[in-house]
């Protein structure tokens, strides 16, 4: 059995695909881990959609700003380069289309690009929607980062999202725990997948079907 | 002489009314008006709308606000507690007690914005073939499904800055201006809670928001926040 | 035969209604004249769309900088607590209803308010709206400076606009050369009118059917 | 490393194309870029789409635009020529060889704000019951006649501002914003012209348009502006 990516694994893979000059922004959890290893030597800028255009890296326990703060409420230092922005101007930025790439958790992505990522429906618990939707259709490209499968060994990779939708047809790149899939026109494409796993095995966690990449690479990431 | 400080947070939310619209700035912790809400929390008001992004914050500073059972209703982009165990809020929400307007955060801040700017209503791509569409007027824009949002406005506006001068003229730190802004701008009555205040004027090319938008400045208390 | 008033006069008459703390918004012509003549000691904020709250007098010929112009393209200098700002947000602060007054040359009033101030209909020359329409709407208080006449003696007082409207139903309170006259629910009502001067004389240069105030006064300005 | 400067004016206009949409900063003088609206005079871009808000001061800078017949459409809220006799741009449009959008300056400003917001489309009082209303979708809201605006974009913008860094960070001196920062929001390509350059990156809190919204910077020549 092939052993799959841990949570820092799969933030690494995400961040490799990050490129000098380009807006990014990321959501909470394995998405804002990513900023941490993007490429050296890259200068990106991540947007913060509470109002930070060039976020740094967490603040250490002694630099800590009460109110300087980003959009998963972690204590954060600004970059070289960054400004700072009230809510409505942060939001057109994002609607906008000035955003390259928004990141995400995702619950499910269906195979036309459909994604589920802020609704789980836990009984007794109101809603929280943030600001996924206007990310989902304001950025450039949407890619997720989640696991392949649920907890329980459900699949992720859907036919059609059960889940309440985030946006249609948003999603073009999905990082998972075994696999890097593209949203194409036709369906999902493997790009990379797990060394050591069988195209049927990624095809069995999966629901939606599955084509790969003539040019499938091994998911290599290092161990972190 | 313009001079818009009040002396007394009994001043700062003076007038505000039982069934009144009430918004609340703050993201994270940053900008969150804390002398404010808890002057309403001591308060007696009931019957509120609040619009607020995160209802987690208000529960903090103003537990009173919902185990009275004073909010009426809301608007906010996050109205999840934090806690595996259902909030106050989410109880009262739970037995159709609270009334909940939830909109994706920049749908939130964009109505906001069109409230203080007299725009009524727009079309926004946000949301748009989701269940937060439902009910609302659909149209295509360019080969894109969009929908229609209205405007929010409020009687009052709690909002927290860094540094006020008598004419209302703000500086925010860090990512304290958040809804601030734009929470001013939509209401009737503004109301700004400040670290420090300048004797002199804010230079003209240095101001966040303009004083125009602000109607009283609360001097917090060096204790208080 | 009275005198009517010259055009300082006009803009010092309208400037004495200004009331401390006023956010006020001044067209070109009489209108801009009249922040001069605002009574002393009155802290008044001048808004000028193009991005000024907080106007200060015109520039000296050894002040005057390139980057600082009002919206009728003056150099000005900046009062005590002015702040600048950008197009979109000038006209949201003016269109929300943060202007407690704007003061507007017209054309034409009509008894309801109507306001006509944007298009002369020149032949062979293109239109120009500005700012007009978003102030006629979105100002408190619409006020309007205007000879009670045009050059060729036809009213301006009018029953229905005959020039494009600016906007509907707008106007609150008319400053000519000859009167002060109010915009009321059953029309216009004269509340100062020049010394010298009968109620059918200033009828009979207006075209709309004029009420006078019980408490009339005379239209009293110091001799600039 | 970012870095936004072009080593010359057409260099800063490069890709500017025949049937081009080009938004144009300034009001009065201030933020009009005048090297880059001088560059466009002398280049053969014809068939442009101009969106400016005074036209005279597109005539003034580049007076061979309208001799040449360069320009076919023109959105503006100012469209009357400074002189008595009719302007080269008025004698074309009463020709119909030009087409006019002439919106309200507020419309105008608020348009391009959403072509840069995502926002294609909003309700406005503003030019309600006017001849500008003539031909645009009319409804109600608060009992107030409103009318259905449209967002504009560009493919490219020129702006002017005082100072720049190497991320296209942006201050304006007086009144030169105007409508630099929502044409630079709603273009594919925003090209400011500034007056110096920052070799340190500027202050977060006193930027007054974020550099993500500018891809080149014009350090004006010493004697050029």
């Amino acid at each position: 059995m092939v052993k799959p990516l841990s949570r820092n694994q799969m933030a690494w893979r995400a961040a490799q695909d990050l490129e000098e000059g380009m807006v990014v922004n990321l959501g909470m959890g394995m998405p804002v881990l990513a900023a941490s290893y993007a490429p050296e030597g890259r200068e990106i800028i991540f947007q913060s959609e509470n109002g930070i255009v060039g976020a740094g890296p967490e603040a250490n326990e002694d630099e800590r700003d009460p109110d300087l703060v980003d959009a998963s409420s972690r204590f954060v230092t600004l970059a070289a380069g960054a400004s700072l922005i009230e809510s409505a101007a942060s939001f057109a930025m994002i609607r906008g289309g000035h955003i390259d790439v928004t990141m995400l958790g995702g619950f499910e992505v269906a195979s036309n690009g459909d994604l589920a990522n802020w609704d789980m429906q836990v009984p007794n618990k109101g809603q929280l929607v943030g600001g996924a939707m206007d990310l989902a259709v304001g950025a450039g490209e949407v890619r997720v980062i989640m696991q392949h499968q649920t907890k329980d060994g459900s699949p992720r990779l859907l036919n059609v999202c059960r889940l309440p939708l985030t946006a249609p047809a948003c999603v073009t790149r999905i990082y998972t725990d075994l696999a890097v899939v593209d949203v194409k026109e036709n369906g999902f494409l493997v790009q990379e997948m797990l060394h050591g796993m069988t195209e049927e095995e990624l095809q069995a966690r999966s629901e939606a079907s599955l084509s790969f990449s003539a040019n499938l690479k091994p998911l290599a990431t290092p161990d972190i | 002489m313009i001079d818009k400080r009040v002396s007394s947070v009994d001043e700062a939310i003076h007038g505000l009314f039982d069934g009144a619209t009430l918004m609340v700035s703050g993201f994270g912790g940053a900008g969150v008006p804390v002398e404010l809400i808890k002057a309403l929390d001591r308060s007696k008001i009931t019957d509120l709308n609040i619009v607020i992004n995160a209802v987690r914050f208000l529960e903090m500073h103003a537990p009173g606000l919902f185990q009275d059972h004073r909010v009426k209703s809301l608007v906010c982009s996050a109205f999840r507690g934090r806690d595996r165990d259902p909030s106050h809020y989410e109880r009262q929400w739970q037995a159709g007690e609270l009334a909940i307007d939830l909109s994706p955060q920049g749908s939130f801040s964009e109505r906001i914005r069109a409230g203080g700017a007299g725009i009524p209503a727009f079309f926004t791509p946000t949301a748009a073939g989701t269940q937060l569409a439902e009910g609302k007027e659909v149209r295509e824009f360019n080969g894109r499904q969009c929908i229609l949002e209205t405007a929010i406005k409020g009687d009052f506006a709690f909002l927290r800055a860094a540094e006020a001068d008598r004419f209302g003229n703000l500086r925010f730190r860090g990512t304290q201006s958040n809804f601030g802004p734009i929470m001013a701008m939509a209401s009737k009555v503004a109301v700004v809670e400040v670290a420090s205040f300048s004797d002199k004027p804010l230079e003209a090319d240095q101001i966040h928001l303009s004083g125009v938008f602000i109607d009283r400045i609360l001097v917090a208390s060096e204790t208080g926040v």
